[in-house]
């Protein structure tokens, strides 16, 4: 008997009949749907134990305490810490996302000269032959460091220059240094006792200086209230997120900052709203309400609630000198409430300009990806993100977020010297050196970064004064030996000084200021140096309305 | 005891920072944007919206609204519509619960939802090469096609939960126990606690004469809670028509 | 959906939903499966051909379900309600006795009288051992001529009345010859013999179904009319030799006609 | 008839045998382990008898899982034997300090969180009320591995019809539960899922 | 070729005539294309996800739930003829019956078939039948969908078996005889799956508070647009039929139904239409009055973003609703197939203008007082989808007719030459 079609069809029938009652089609069915609840393409987190460490942030100056959850060698996970003396826990929006960026797409992972491929022995040759052959210009975005110090070091030996680019906020500060001899490094804003903020353009309350300092103060003493403790006046030409906020938005045409300022002098010193006689500007109160868009009605009633509300301080985006003269007239120099001297060492702030035309130039990490170098000098430029564009000279890989041993020393603002250290806690995402171990690499007689690190340490405890913020806070006094200073800065403890015995310091105004400062740079850009966002910044810019996707950063 | 998870949000202290959003995405995974990703297709549990009183020049005022989830804590839309229990009020807490491992990726619960509180994954989760490192351990991945939302970070209750287990108590330390938008608030305009203790300070707050809620006619019960002292913003949350209309998206 | 899976839970409207479910669930099942039962059962118990005849006679164009007793000239018109089944006619008697007007042939398909026919062409004859001989009539000879293939039963099967009887091919054309009566085969023929079948009926034998005299041509005239106006295709030659006899091997001659129609008319199927 | 009943009776029969026989051979994926580790050695010649003295519990209750390479390396920082694993474990774990890509296979999925402070502290379970006599077993079984959800084999367990099963021989949420349910714990969704 | 042209011929009945096998497949070829398109765009959801379509966090649902919702609407036709035949004995719609069933299969696997690809992760979707949550007008929509797509697969079986090939098995044609004797059981189980799920695609939307658009208080757990959904689905399937069957006789170029078919159908949708529309405007007058009142919108806001205006609901209520109601019912226009056809055309798009606005509409409305009203225009992935549904009904449609008795008696009412 053979085996017909109609046979097929029964013995099918059978089958499919014994496949129900078999495990096949139950099991794949529920394999297939746990299929998709772990796609394999998908990235699933690190198995295995977190631990937290504490640590500074070192992606602007603002030197904010961070605690970092870290899954081995990876940290995964960063907050801010409420026992900060400055930031109280407060943190830039980017910061909580800052873990992500040594993975960025745009981190430099290989020496690269001229664009191409090249290695770390070649760069160091490269360096050598350039500082035998003429003088060295290092530019550091961040003075004050014991990179910094590493730097000055390598240009008093080779009778090179040492140069500093200057933030907005420190730039703020120039023209009482320029005035008083005080350096900038030593002055800042006595916010806490301030009762009127009157801020020309500067973004007080999107990462301005020390992002979280100013905040809390106005989220405690402003926020809501229609007659506070802290009056925040914002003169800005466009509805920012500060003006937005602030008690009075004043929207002047854009650029004529100066102006105001001037008007406001005049109607001061018309009106005797201040004690001190300062020179008098030449602008007319109806020039500047014509030049700045506002009435002259509101630009003195605007003086009236300076005067009658102080301490009253300007802040202005930059090194304006119109609104540090303003300043000056209220009287909110070195008094409480205005422009504090943090300490009182004397030292000169170092010049700027090369003793001759420079042979090389290095950039270190911390120098914005804008600033333009001496154009026949080659570049040793370090950074630890591509910001695009010139690929003349040499790029080096530097260290990025929590790769590098360093320390950071008192934040431009702040009205209380500080310093903490921030720990290599991560493990390198690729080959990296920073300028600072660069140079150790080419003269070996400088003195290490952890070197100065300890010295300042003991310089702090020799000084006994201040006090230590880490697991418990504790007066300096408190604590016995600089070795344990240490440990505690290194675990991420910050140390923040006691005001200065004598904070006294003049300006010496001859005339009215005219100059117009540098302009700012735009908002969140400023509490953000680097040239990359980080990952999740999409969710501000592209995932939702709240901003714009600040001009060449890219996520 | 009975816990009723919520947040209260004071407006007033709100910058717009959104400092929250990205402290929420890091904490629970939460992929950067695919690139051809909008407002409209983002994945952001916590959202800031910006609305204005409408006026132009020196009169304009602006607010923010974070939004996230309301938890609703009556008639749950969401949870009432989803064909498979992957939603729901968890007993213990009163958290909304969303679990994208039991999801279809239907959307009814997003169509359900009046606040758009609920994001949809239309792509696969992807990050920028070996940054998968940097992955919350306490969070797993949500896959393409299913919908999520904020669960107020229950891994930090996790781990909240353990640590007390360890110590051998039943109850969590509530210091453990903070989502990361709460934490990660520089004005402190987000505050979290137990809406159904009288003495948490979220209770007061939530029973404030500034205190209100988005939508509270619809009568879900949202455990999230704004307040408020300028007028507009109150006027503009409670749909006062003329407001409202002129109300500009955030 | 169950007690032991997550998601399960005690209340009444849970419970009504999923007991409603399973109601409807069960219903389908069930109904598909007595289908199937009911099917299975009616081929044991030999009423699937009846069946499957039945169902097939409603499907025929009326032209073919004429009554023999309007062939036979007995009657105006009438259409058959019992699926050429006389043996269940209540009126059959009254109408058998009716005076006939027997039809005559022009074109040569001849019969003969000591046959008894069946509509699907097929003529019995029963013998004096009480066996009942099965053939194919002229009519349907000359359309198919010498077939391709047979396929005879087994002998000792069991053949049903209106069932196949056996399965013949010609040029690709599958033919189902339908069995006059029903019985258990004894001996099998062919072409050649004249004869395909040799059947042992069942039960005391009734013939009362099949066609006879007066009825017979009465069918042929209407068969042939039928096979006229099918040929009459416009590329078709003419069939019918003028007075003399039907062409033979009619499926060779034409290849063009629509013999897949000509088949099933001729043979009763739908 | 009867040849029908045959026909579809041999049709069901293979499928059975496919479904039941052959499908989880084909179903799973076997892979040794990295190296031959013996509980039972460990337990008897190096007084390691109690789990916790390899798998830790942390202060805050987080579990370390499978012992890292250096707490290996505090006794077998050289070679304590002649066997080959010995070697490999010594030459291409420890000395390099490498972790051992262990094949766990009481592994759960990203999606779960399961704590085992709360189980052992508050709950009080026991190891082997989960994971059974793992902590005597002499010899490794091999590691079957779901070659569709790529889940252990023990997640589902090794009969088929997770019929009559050993503790620790099935770890789907439905045992979980069935745990729960007996001792009526009630957590929602979030009590085990992340 | 010579091969197809046999078997397309021995596939049909014999008796009937219809038209060239070529002229057939010239019919089918761009109904084929379309669908392959559409299978294109629907593999390319599935494999990249739903980013392939224009759908977003607002705009959750889109065009896929506006043709299912419509498909629906349209298939009630199938068990509504079967309950008034079997049921209520109406023994002279029988002819209809097959195709009506066809048709309603056509709606219902389509709209199936959609829903696989509109769901994020469709080897997941048997979980709602694994863990359903009861209270989900969802739950209660795929439950008796699914279930009915099998009864209506049962109720296909005997008119696929009535094929000319597939009779000469005599298994199968004992089965079908069978199976038939039993399809009263099914036509009932229809009508209850219908009945239900017609209403919980009411129910989807009306239950949804969070949208003050679309919410109504309703009966016990139902909001008043379940009823208002099974009135209007009962109300359009009887009109669809007859635009199908008009639309294949003018195809054929024959009659299929007997006039009177026509004038039974138009009345009973007539009517229910009328009572339809009552309800409906019955239920307009609540919710802008009370509902939505009290949840703190004042309704005619939501007429105030164009192109969604109140026109919308006049032309829904009046042009669409109550004209077609008097055309359908009143004795003159009833007697006049051009009448009777117009106005099923015009309840059928009343009914799709309502399932568009209770999708689209609702999505596009503000909640949040600060929310914007929303654009959604679909992708051609979408589009694509949707035209592959419709195609893939043509195409079973006129496979159908060609192959199988769809219109009963029909056969042998005629048989002037076919065109289509």
């Amino acid at each position: 008997m053979k085996f017909t079609r109609r046979d097929l069809l029964i013995s099918t029938a059978g089958a499919a009949a014994g496949l129900v009652l078999s495990p096949v089609p139950w099991k794949l069915l529920s394999d297939a749907s746990i299929w998709t609840q772990n796609f394999p393409w998908i990235p699933q987190p690190a198995h295995g134990p977190v631990g937290t460490k504490y640590s500074t942030c070192t992606l602007c100056e603002g030197g904010c305490g961070i605690r970092v959850r870290m899954a081995g060698k990876c940290p995964v996970g960063v907050v801010g810490v409420s026992a900060h003396p400055l930031t109280k826990g407060a943190l830039c929006p980017l910061a909580f996302a800052a873990h992500q960026l040594n993975w960025h797409p745009r981190r430099l992972r290989e020496v690269r000269h001229d664009g191409r491929a090249a290695s770390w022995s070649e760069a160091l040759a490269a360096f050598r032959k350039a500082s035998s052959e003429g003088p060295i210009g290092i530019v550091d975005g961040r003075p004050g460091r014991a990179a910094s110090s590493v730097f000055e070091a390598f240009t008093q030996k080779q009778q090179g220059s040492y140069q500093a680019v200057l933030s907005a906020e420190s730039q703020a500060l120039a023209p009482y240094a320029d005035w008083s001899g005080v350096p900038v490094a030593s002055l800042g804003y006595d916010m806490e006792n301030a009762r009127t903020v009157v801020s020309f353009g500067a973004p007080l309350l999107d990462g301005w200086g020390i992002p979280g300092r100013f905040t809390h103060l106005w989220a405690d003493r402003a926020a809501g209230a229609s007659d506070p403790q802290l009056r925040l006046i914002q003169i800005e030409p466009a509805l920012s997120r500060t003006a937005a906020r602030a008690w009075q938005w004043v929207p002047i045409r854009g650029g004529s900052e100066t102006q105001l300022a001037a008007g406001l002098a005049r109607v001061l010193l018309e009106e005797r709203l201040v004690k001190s006689a300062g020179p008098m500007p030449h602008l007319t109160l109806d020039d500047a309400a014509a030049q700045t868009g506002l009435s002259a009605g509101g630009i003195r009633d605007l003086a009236r609630t300076m005067a009658e509300n102080r301490p009253v301080v300007a802040i202005a985006a930059d090194g304006n000198p119109a609104i540090a003269a303003l300043n000056d007239l209220l009287g909110a120099v070195a008094a409480p409430g205005g422009i504090v001297r943090i300490k009182e060492d004397t030292t000169p702030h170092v010049p700027d300009a090369a003793s001759s035309p420079l042979r090389a130039m290095l950039l270190d990490s911390t120098v914005p990806w804008e600033f333009a170098a001496q154009a026949d000098a080659e570049v040793f430029r370090f950074a630890a993100w591509d910001g695009g564009g010139n690929t003349a000279g040499w790029l080096l890989p530097a260290p990025g977020f929590l790769e590098e041993l360093t320390d950071v020393p008192t934040p431009p603002t702040s009205a209380r010297e500080t310093y903490s250290v921030a720990m290599n806690l991560a493990a390198p995402a690729t080959e990296v050196q920073s300028a600072a171990q660069f140079l150790l690499n080419v003269d070996a007689t400088l003195p290490a970064v952890d070197k100065v690190i300890h010295a300042r340490c003991e310089g702090i405890f020799r000084a006994r004064q201040g006090t230590v913020y880490g697991e418990q806070t504790l007066a300096l006094s408190k604590i016995d030996s600089a070795q344990h200073l240490e440990e505690q800065l290194r675990k991420g403890a910050v140390w923040m000084g006691d005001p200065p015995r004598d904070g006294r310091f003049r300006c010496e105004l001859k005339e009215w200021p005219t100059g117009v400062g540098v302009s700012p740079a735009a908002s969140w850009a400023t509490a953000w140096a680097l040239p990359v966002l980080p990952a999740l910044a999409t969710k501000l810019y592209q995932e939702s309305t709240l901003r714009e996707l600040p001009v060449g950063r890219q996520a | 005891m009975n816990v009723r998870y919520g947040f209260v949000i004071d407006l007033d202290r709100c910058t717009g920072c959104g400092a929250c959003m990205v402290a929420c995405a890091a904490e629970n995974n939460v992929p950067p944007a695919a690139p051809r990703a909008t407002p409209r297709t983002g994945l952001t549990p916590m959202l800031v919206r910006k609305v204005s009183n409408g006026m132009e020049g020196a009169a304009r005022r602006e607010a923010f609204f974070p939004i996230a989830c309301m938890h609703c804590g009556n008639e749950t839309p969401c949870v009432a519509v989803c064909p498979q229990q992957a939603v729901e009020v968890d007993k213990a807490t009163g958290i909304v619960v969303q679990m994208p491992q039991r999801c279809l990726g239907c959307r009814y619960c997003m169509t359900a939802c009046p606040y758009h509180a609920r994001y949809f994954n239309w792509w696969d989760p992807a990050w920028p090469a070996g940054m998968e490192k940097s992955l919350n351990p306490g969070v797993a991945v949500r896959m393409r096609g299913v919908v999520e939302k904020c669960n107020m970070c229950p891994a930090r209750l996790h781990s909240a939960k353990e640590k007390a287990a360890a110590a051998g108590k039943k109850e969590i330390d509530p210091a453990d126990y903070i989502p990361a938008c709460a934490k990660a608030c520089p004005t402190g305009a987000i505050t979290f606690g137990n809406l159904a203790d009288k003495n948490d300070s979220v209770f007061t707050a939530a029973h404030s004469s500034s205190a209100f809620r988005l939508l509270a006619r619809l009568g879900t019960e949202p455990k999230v809670y704004y307040k408020s002292q300028e007028p507009w913003v109150r006027a503009l949350a409670e749909r006062d028509s003329d407001h409202a209309t002129e109300a500009q998206h955030g | 959906m169950f007690p032991w899976v997550d998601g399960f839970h005690w209340s009444p409207g849970h419970i009504i939903f999923l007991s409603l479910f399973f109601v409807v669930v069960l219903t389908i099942v069930s109904t598909f499966a007595r289908a199937i039962w009911r099917t299975a059962s009616d081929f044991r118990t030999h009423h699937a051909a009846e069946t499957c005849w039945r169902l097939n006679f409603a499907e025929l164009p009326e032209a073919e379900r004429r009554c023999r007793h309007e062939l036979a000239g007995r009657l105006d018109n009438r259409i058959c309600p019992n699926a050429f089944d006389c043996r269940h006619c209540a009126q059959y008697a009254e109408f058998a006795a009716l005076p006939a007007k027997a039809a005559s042939l022009q074109a040569g398909v001849s019969f003969s009288s000591d046959l008894l026919y069946h509509r699907g062409h097929t003529w019995v004859r029963p013998e004096a051992d009480g066996a009942l001989t099965i053939g194919l009539d002229e009519l349907a000879q000359h359309l198919i001529g010498r077939p391709d293939s047979v396929q005879l039963p087994a002998q000792g099967s069991a053949v049903e009345s209106n069932g196949v009887a056996w399965r013949m091919t010609k040029n690709g054309h599958e033919i189902q010859v339908r069995a006059p009566v029903d019985g258990t085969v004894v001996a099998t023929g062919g072409d050649k013999q004249g004869w395909y079948l040799k059947l042992r009926p069942h039960h005391p034998v009734n013939l009362r179904h099949l066609l006879r005299d007066a009825e017979v041509p009465g069918w042929l005239a209407g068969e042939l009319d039928r096979l006229q106006l099918q040929f009459s295709t416009p590329n078709a030659q003419p069939c019918l030799a003028d007075g003399g006899t039907l062409m033979s091997d009619l499926m060779d001659a034409m290849p063009a006609a629509d013999w897949d129609a000509v088949l099933a008319a001729t043979f009763l199927q739908a | 008839m009867k040849r029908n009943l045959l026909i579809f009776g041999v049709g069901m029969a293979l499928a059975l045998v496919t479904g039941w026989a052959a499908f989880p051979h084909a179903l799973y994926v076997r892979r040794a382990q990295p190296l031959e580790f013996r509980h039972k050695t460990h337990a008897e010649k190096s007084g390691l008898a109690q789990c916790d003295s390899c798998h830790l519990l942390g202060t805050n209750g987080e579990f370390g899982g499978i012992a890292e390479v250096e707490s290996c390396a505090g006794c077998h920082a050289d070679k304590m034997g002649t066997s080959k694993a010995e070697a490999t474990l010594v030459d291409s774990y420890i000395k390099p300090s490498r972790e051992t890509p262990w094949l766990v296979y009481s592994r759960q999925p990203a999606n779960v969180w399961f704590s085992h402070a709360i189980h052992t502290r508050r709950a009080g379970l026991a190891c082997k009320d989960c994971h059974g006599s793992m902590g005597e077993s002499d010899q490794q079984r091999i590691y079957e591995q779901n070659r569709i959800s790529g889940y252990s084999r023990d997640i589902w367990g090794h009969s088929m019809s997770r019929l009559e099963r050993a503790p620790g021989d099935g770890m789907k949420m439905s045992d979980c539960e069935d745990c729960h349910h007996r001792r009526n714990v009630e957590v929602g969704c979030l009590g085990c899922h992340k | 070729m010579a091969d197809l042209l046999l078997i397309d011929r021995r596939l049909i009945a014999r008796g009937v005539t219809r038209s060239s096998t070529l002229r057939f497949m010239f019919w089918l070829v761009p109904w084929v294309a379309l669908v392959a398109l559409g299978v294109y765009a629907a593999a390319l959801c599935l494999y990249y996800g739903l980013n392939q379509t224009h759908m977003d966090n607002r705009f959750a649902f889109g065009m896929w739930i506006y043709l299912d919702l419509g498909m629906i609407a349209m298939g009630a036709g199938a068990f509504f003829t079967g309950f008034l035949v079997y049921i209520l004995k109406q023994e002279d719609l029988k002819p209809i019956l097959n195709s009506a069933v066809v048709v309603g299969l056509i709606c219902y696997s389509g709209a199936v078939a959609v829903l696989m690809v509109d769901v994020g992760q469709p080897l997941r979707a048997w979980f709602t039948f694994w863990h359903p949550n009861t209270h989900s007008m969802l739950t209660e929509v795929t439950f008796c969908i699914t279930c009915y797509l099998f009864v209506l697969i049962l109720e296909y079986l005997p008119v696929l078996l009535r094929n000319r090939q597939m009779r000469k098995v005599p298994s199968f044609l004992v089965f079908e005889y069978q199976l038939h004797k039993m399809v009263p059981v099914l036509a009932g189980l229809g009508a209850f799956l219908s009945f239900f799920h017609q209403g919980s695609l009411g129910g989807l939307y009306g239950v949804l508070r969070g949208r003050p658009f679309a919410f109504r208080q309703g009966f016990a757990i139902w909001p008043s647009t379940f009823f208002l959904f099974i009135l209007s689905a009962l109300a359009v399937g009887p009109s669809f039929l007859m635009l199908v069957t008009a639309t294949a006789e003018t195809l054929a170029g024959r009659r299929l139904a007997l006039p009177s078919v026509f004038r039974k159908l138009g009345f009973i949708s007539g009517v229910l239409l009328g009572i339809y529309v009552a309800a409906k405007a019955i239920d307009t007058l609540i919710w802008l009055n009370v509902t939505s009142r009290a949840v703190g919108f004042s309704p005619w806001d939501f007429y105030s973003y164009k192109p969604f205006g109140s026109a919308l609901l006049f032309l829904e209520i009046v042009p669409l609703g109550l004209l077609p109601a008097i055309l359908l019912t009143l004795p003159m226009t009833n007697k006049k197939r051009g009448w009777v056809l117009c106005g099923a055309a015009l309840a059928c798009s009343g009914v799709l203008l309502n399932r568009f606005i209770l999708t689209v509409q609702t999505l596009a409305l503000p909640t949040l007082p600060f929310d914007d009203f929303l654009q959604y225009i679909p992708s051609w992935q979408e589009v694509a989808t949707f035209t592959g549904v419709i195609a893939y009904g043509v195409i079973l449609y006129s496979l159908s007719y060609r192959y199988l008795p769809l219109f009963g008696q029909a056969k042998g009412v005629d048989k002037n030459v076919s065109v289509g």
